[in-house]
């Protein structure tokens, strides 16, 4: 029984799956009635998360194992979902392949929570590809769009690519160590250059899922392309679970390795944070300024990695939990005005706030949380991945980070102006979204005011970040 | 002793119009919203008033030292082990005076615009944003956690945001406003990296203990933290230059000041309360907090805050006699008067008489918050009357606005430094400081304020002397009681607030000192403000072409200068030629296309950085892939042999 | 040299060779030929090395499956894919001295590596072995990354079916 | 015995690894460069073979890493054809330069 507890997250996203399958092969109900039951049913995806969160412990003979923090992360990326699910309403209601579309969302969840919970680079990769290749898939979810179609050709023939990299790196770090164990890697780790050089393949795999620069490259197309609710599946949940697991291997099964990687995540992030900045400023449609700005703060979670220790589990942890309200804060308020409007660049929005002002405000609330304006939750977020990567005493990277801030200020600014600045002839109508929508998005608001000024929540994962 | 609940009330009143102005205003109360939230802050004031009542005469002295008292503590996040983030009223000397300085021009300025917005659009949202603002800003000066403090710091900077975007159809308040946030907030990290600098080092936030650590030469984190770190210095340093980076971009200090001027876009009323009384003087409030760490710990951060202010007080007050616009002229004169309040601070020293600077300073912050707050509301009703900025379309207003002329002449010799006026007495208490500890600062100070008594009086004769009034249609009068109201009061404060025996109530250590004003030792202030005075009556009183003719031509000068002789004209060369044409223009120049121009360069260039790396994204999976690979194998070579880590 | 060698010699030749040719071919269908045969060597070296049951899943998933499946969809998108004009010769340039460098590069840490091996006895890689473990739950059992992968197939094939069944006409 | 080494295997299998990574820089035509996928894939087979062989013959890791890629590439295969019949069906082409309407 105990067994069956310590993978109730996995047992309880197959068992949604096979109901959806079921719905779809009989054909029972409309789409309508379908929603509400994937709803419900991720509500109840979510509680059962938190029920029985307190085990401990490993099947399998280590291939996968599960704890307190690693249940909360799932928990983390479970309300992720549900609250994609409620910001999709509008676009959902309407495709013609409803039950698919969960099918694959959740078989991806699946496959990053096998991903997260994996000991071995076995799971590990499984994992990646499970919650990969369905999102390929539902890049293409578009289906009458020409551009929808490409982004998934440039999402799967990347991360191809880039996981054929990866399993070279793989393969190496196998034939140098002996082992696929994350916790016997340590032990047979030397350093030699051989086993360095597998390490940063293996790495490449992390940073292009991340988006970290110079592995980026696929993001701003593919987030562009595709269904605004599978770009923010793959902006914030995709990138949530690779941090985790990422701080997972770094900080156990790498820790030998640990100067290599400081001053990799050092480079990588100076880079990724400037990059991603930069291309910021120029973009014009919001998803593909998003997806920028969502680099930058992947620039901003490595400086939080790089702390290492409990500062660094917590203050990512934390980052992440936040990023997830704000983002998708964001990218909610965008699909709705997308859905309705099909406007997405930011002249559109000019005046945005003469005709949706309570959507300006949580799309305002969103984006400063992005830029970590206090009182929002961002600021919160940014400052304990600041003051983790400063426990290593390492200024000139907070330095850089600082001066990236005020860039990403700038861009912010921008959209906040054109929303409740700018004149417009004729601004965006007035959108009424459903009761789904509006849950949606006030539970973001609530979430970025909450998860900052409430430090329960803070205090709570750094109790939890020992491993 | 302190209750509670009526200190948390004075911030949270204002917070509480601004959240029901901002939720309900537009429906609800519409009209109603100014008096909403003017009584809330009235009731704040009150309050206030009473706390510092209680605080100075009542229970805030033991032993003849006044105490700092932490009234209220709430621990929000044990951070790390030791180190916890806290919520927290702190009532000393420098906190008990900022209440009472927030409060009253706040209220001040919330029964002016009762008159001065009447009619707006959205009248309501601005006492909300009014009440965000007075809200942050208590907060702020209220702080016990460096941390806390960062984050009202931080809101003061949103709600000014906000308050400086108002007219959001103008174009230029809208980059004004953008201007303003942007600077603030590069010079904020500074403060926040300079904050994880300091609490690393002092494993706290907590102001008490963070000064009580860093000031004991003794104590295991002082040794730390005086051990050279980067470039020479010590992480102290380090970490107090970061926090005065901050202070120095909020109160608009050379060279982050480029928002001040640009931020005049705002309305007048909101100028008055955030760039002359509360906002602006944060960054001097800041060091005033962290005072005892700079003064004992690190004389050489003190140093950097004495030039700084110097400098942005001379440099200020040279700009400031080149402007035509009367609220830049008072922009830069409130740099001007920071610049003071600075480096009084930095050449002060700790305790007793040695604290003579700071005290002076804190002085200065507050006699500043009274004429200069009124210069503004003056300026206020002048340009709502004329409906212009510009000088030029004034002058011989004092017939047709007698009591903002008074108010406005009086302000104007406040801070000329003219006895018996509140400004005399603080300026002169500055310049005694200064002219203790560092000879070079006492000349800059005493010329900066015999500049300062020249431009003021040369903005204050071009407005209501100069040449006659030509009305083009209607105008409806001074502004009716709530808009003269606030200027009595306020020309009354900057009247008689010299005569607050500061010395007994604010000082670096707490205990009171007396202080003793030699008459000799003001002469020379006193004489260079009223030379500045009679120049600029001499040029301005009256319109005379003289003035511009010989100021135009250099060969126009020497040919009138050789033939007859004036005295006038020497006034003139020494004013127009050397003040204006050889120092302000360059000044003005310097300051907008160098300074203000660094900032704005540094946008367009990363914009065409940006434009130019366009290509890195081209659309071409196989070329992303090709990126992909030779990022691997470089951080490869990078890793095995260039750094090479065994 | 033994006869062992010379077939492994000729063997990885042969993979090499039809693997570059696959990759160089004008033609497509000439490519997927040369990849089934590059394929088919790789196979062959499995059962060199004796790892029999991996070359008969190779010969089965790729030669059968994978290869079929390729050579399926060229004809499928035939008109468009016979006539594509050649990529500029830049392209094959850069793309040839960044896998010739990659290929030195990775090459020389290899060669410089010292491999050490374990000393304990190995096992069989017989079919009742692999089929014993591949479904095992205990020490070494790998019936948990099985399910995931067929979880995998499972979601790939829905993702499949979804994206490349004929849109019906919108009415 | 064989005087073949793991080296030489490794040989092939890096060699192998660049010829597909150049097929994928170069080839135009997307079903090419899926193919080139497959070289990648297949030497990374190799290598995972020739390590469990010479060097770690005491566990199965490196056998069963490749039984599951072999799986896995038949999947991902799978959805990139679909995806490029599904593009294909909109652009009219499968040269992957066409392909470049998101960029910049």
């Amino acid at each position: 029984m105990n067994e069956l507890l310590l993978m109730k997250s996995e047992l309880v996203v197959t068992a949604i799956i096979f109901i959806l399958l079921f719905i779809k092969i009989n054909d029972i109900t409309s789409n309508e009635t379908v929603l509400k039951i994937i709803n419900a049913l991720l509500v109840l995806n979510v509680g059962a998360g938190f029920c029985c969160m307190d085990v401990t412990g490993e099947l399998f003979s280590g291939m996968f194992k599960t704890n307190v923090l690693i249940a909360f992360e799932k928990n983390m990326l479970n309300i992720g979902t549900l609250l994609i699910s409620l910001l999709s309403y509008e676009w959902l209601k309407n495709h013609r392949h409803l039950p698919e579309f969960f099918v694959l969302l959740l078989s991806s969840l699946l496959g990053m929570f096998f991903m997260i919970s994996s000991g071995n680079f076995l799971i590990f990769y499984l994992g990646l590809e499970l919650s990969t290749i369905p999102i390929a898939a539902l890049c293409n979810f578009d289906l009458e769009k020409k551009q929808s179609s490409e982004a998934a050709m440039k999402m799967i023939m990347s991360s191809a690519f880039s996981s054929g990299i990866l399993l070279f790196g793989i393969s190496m770090m196998y034939g140098t160590t002996g082992t696929l164990s994350f916790a016997e890697l340590p032990q047979y780790l030397d350093g030699s250059p051989l086993q360095v050089f597998s390490f940063i393949l293996l790495f490449t795999g992390f940073a292009f899922k991340l988006s970290v620069v110079p592995f980026h490259l696929w993001t701003a197309d593919v987030y562009e392309g595709s269904p605004v609710a599978v770009t923010s599946f793959l902006s914030v949940i995709s990138k949530g679970s690779i941090i985790f697991i990422f701080l997972t291997t770094l900080y156990n099964a790498f820790a030998p390795m640990a100067e290599v990687w400081y001053n990799l995540i050092f480079l990588l992030s100076v880079l990724t944070m400037v990059i991603g900045n930069l291309f910021a400023l120029r973009q014009q449609n919001m998803k593909r300024f998003l997806a920028f700005s969502s680099i930058a703060q992947v620039g901003f979670i490595l400086i939080g990695i790089s702390g290492g220790g409990q500062n660094g589990i917590s203050s990512s942890v934390y980052f992440v939990l936040i990023y997830i309200f704000s983002n998708l804060g964001a990218f909610g308020a965008v699909q709705l005005i997308s859905s309705f409007s099909g406007k997405e660049t930011i002249d559109s929005y000019k005046g945005l706030y003469q005709t949706n002002p309570l959507l300006s405000w949580v799309l305002t609330i969103s984006l400063f949380s992005l830029a970590g304006i206090p009182p929002t939750a961002g600021f919160f977020g940014k400052f304990f991945l600041l003051s983790s990567g400063a426990e290593k005493g390492n200024y000139i990277l907070i330095t850089i980070a600082a001066l990236n801030m005020i860039v990403s200020l700038y861009y912010y600014l921008r959209v906040v102006r054109a929303i409740f600045m700018d004149k417009n002839e004729q601004p965006i109508a007035s959108i009424k979204g459903s009761i789904y929508e509006k849950a949606g998005l006030l539970i973001c608001v609530i979430g970025i005011i909450a998860v900052g000024l409430y430090s329960h929540f803070y205090e709570y994962i750094y109790s939890l970040s020992i491993f | 002793m302190f209750d509670k609940l009526t200190l948390s009330l004075i911030p949270l009143l204002p917070l509480l119009s601004f959240l029901m102005l901002g939720l309900f205003g537009r429906k609800v109360f519409k009209n109603f919203s100014g008096i909403i939230g003017t009584g809330a802050l009235l009731v704040s004031a009150g309050l206030s008033l009473s706390t510092a009542y209680n605080y100075f005469f009542v229970s805030g002295k033991v032993d003849g030292v006044y105490q700092k008292i932490t009234a209220l503590k709430i621990s929000w996040l044990e951070f790390s082990p030791g180190v916890s983030i806290d919520i927290g009223i702190l009532l000393d000397p420098i906190s008990v005076m900022m209440l009472v300085v927030v409060t009253f021009v706040s209220l001040m300025v919330h029964i002016y615009s009762l008159g001065y917005m009447k009619g707006e659009e959205r009248f309501s949202t601005y006492y909300a944003f009014l009440g965000l603002f007075t809200f942050s800003m208590l907060g702020l000066v209220m702080s016990s956690n460096i941390f806390q403090i960062y984050i009202f710091w931080e809101l003061v900077g949103v709600s000014s945001f906000l308050l400086i975007g108002y007219y959001f159809d103008k174009p230029s308040a809208v980059a004004a406003a953008k201007k303003a946030f942007i600077v603030t907030r590069f010079a904020d990290l500074g403060f926040l990296i300079g904050i994880l600098v300091l609490s690393f080092n002092a494993h706290t936030l907590d102001f008490e203990t963070l000064i009580q650590r860093l000031t004991d030469p003794n104590s295991e984190y002082m040794r730390s933290a005086i051990a050279p770190a980067f470039l020479g210095f010590s992480s102290l340093t380090w970490g107090l230059m970061l926090v005065f980076i901050g202070g120095a971009g909020k109160s608009a200090m050379f060279p982050l000041h480029i928002w001040l001027p640009d931020a005049m876009e705002g309305p007048t009323p909101v100028s008055a309360l955030i760039h002359a009384a509360t906002m602006v003087v944060a960054g001097v409030f800041l060091v005033g907090r962290l005072f005892p760490v700079f003064a004992i710990s690190c004389p050489g951060a003190l140093e950097l805050v004495a030039y700084t202010g110097a400098l942005s007080a001379l440099f200020a007050a040279i700009i400031a006699c080149t402007q035509t616009d009367i609220k830049r002229v008072l922009a830069y004169s409130t740099m001007s008067q920071i610049g003071y309040m600075m480096f009084a601070l930095g050449v002060s020293g700790y305790g007793n008489e040695d604290g003579l600077g700071y005290m002076a300073s804190m002085f200065h912050l507050f006699t500043h918050a009274m004429f200069k707050a009124l210069l503004f509301l003056g300026a206020g009703a002048v340009i709502h009357f004329v409906h212009s900025n510009e000088m030029n379309d004034m002058g011989g207003l004092r017939k047709h606005m007698p009591i903002t002329h008074i108010t406005f002449l009086i302000a104007c010799l406040a801070i000329a430094g003219v006895p018996p006026l509140a400004g005399f007495f603080s300026k002169e208490e500055i310049l005694l400081a200064a002219f203790h500890h560092n000879k070079l600062i006492y000349g800059i100070a005493l010329i900066t304020s015999g500049i300062t008594a020249f431009y003021m009086f040369r903005l204050y004769f071009n407005i209501f002397w100069s040449k006659e009034f030509h009305s083009h249609g209607e105008h409806h009068g001074e502004g009716g009681i709530v808009m003269m109201l606030p200027l009595i009061l306020l020309s009354l404060g900057a009247a008689f607030a010299g005569f607050i025996p500061f010395s007994q109530l604010v000082t670096s250590d707490g205990k009171p000192f007396e202080t003793v004003l030699h008459l000799s030792f003001s002469v020379a202030p006193v004489l260079l403000g009223l030379a500045g005075i009679f120049i600029a009556l001499r040029l301005y009183k009256t319109q005379n072409d003289i003035a511009n003719k010989i100021s135009s031509s250099l060969s126009g000068f020497y040919s009138s200068a050789y033939h007859k002789f004036y005295i006038d004209e020497v006034y003139l060369f020494i004013t127009h030629k050397v003040i204006f044409n050889l120092l302000g223009k360059p000044a003005a120049w310097f300051d907008k296309t160098i300074v203000d121009g660094f900032i704005n360069r540094l946008g367009s260039s990363s914009e065409k950085i940006s434009e130019e790396t366009k290509t890195l994204q081209s659309g071409q999976v196989q070329q992303y892939a090709a990126y992909f690979l030779a990022g691997a194998i470089g951080l490869g070579i990078i890793f095995i042999y260039v750094l090479t880590l065994k | 040299m033994t006869a062992q060698d010379i077939i492994f010699y000729l063997l990885a030749a042969f993979t090499l060779v039809t693997g570059f040719l696959a990759v160089t071919t004008t033609r497509i269908f000439r490519s997927a030929i040369f990849l089934l045969f590059s394929l088919i060597g790789i196979a062959g070296i499995y059962f060199w090395l004796e790892y029999e049951f991996i070359a008969a899943v190779q010969i089965v998933v790729y030669v059968g499956g994978i290869v079929v499946l390729i050579i399926f969809s060229i004809f499928l998108t035939q008109e468009a894919g016979a006539n594509l004009p050649d990529t500029t010769i830049t392209k094959k340039i850069t793309g040839g001295i960044a896998a010739a460098c990659g290929f030195g590069f990775t090459l020389l840490q290899v060669l410089q590596h010292n491999f050490t091996g374990t000393t304990e006895p190995g096992i069989e890689p017989s079919v009742a072995n692999i089929g014993n473990r591949m479904l095992g739950v205990n020490e070494f059992g790998y019936s948990l990354p099985f399910e995931v992968v067929s979880i995998l197939l499972l979601a790939a094939m829905v993702g499949c079916i979804v994206i490349a069944l004929k849109t019906p006409v919108q009415k | 015995m064989t005087e073949i080494g793991l080296n030489h295997i490794l040989f092939v299998s890096i060699a192998l690894f660049f010829i597909g990574v150049y097929g994928f820089l170069t080839r135009r035509n997307m079903i090419m460069m899926l193919m080139s996928i497959e070289l990648i894939l297949n030497s990374v087979n190799l290598n995972f073979i020739a390590f469990n062989k010479y060097l770690w013959a005491n566990k199965m890791d490196g056998l069963f890493f490749t039984i599951f890629i072999i799986a896995i590439a038949a999947a991902e295969a799978a959805v990139a054809i679909a995806i490029i019949i599904n593009l294909y069906r909109s652009h009219r082409s499968i040269d992957v330069e066409d392909a470049s309407d998101l960029k910049f």
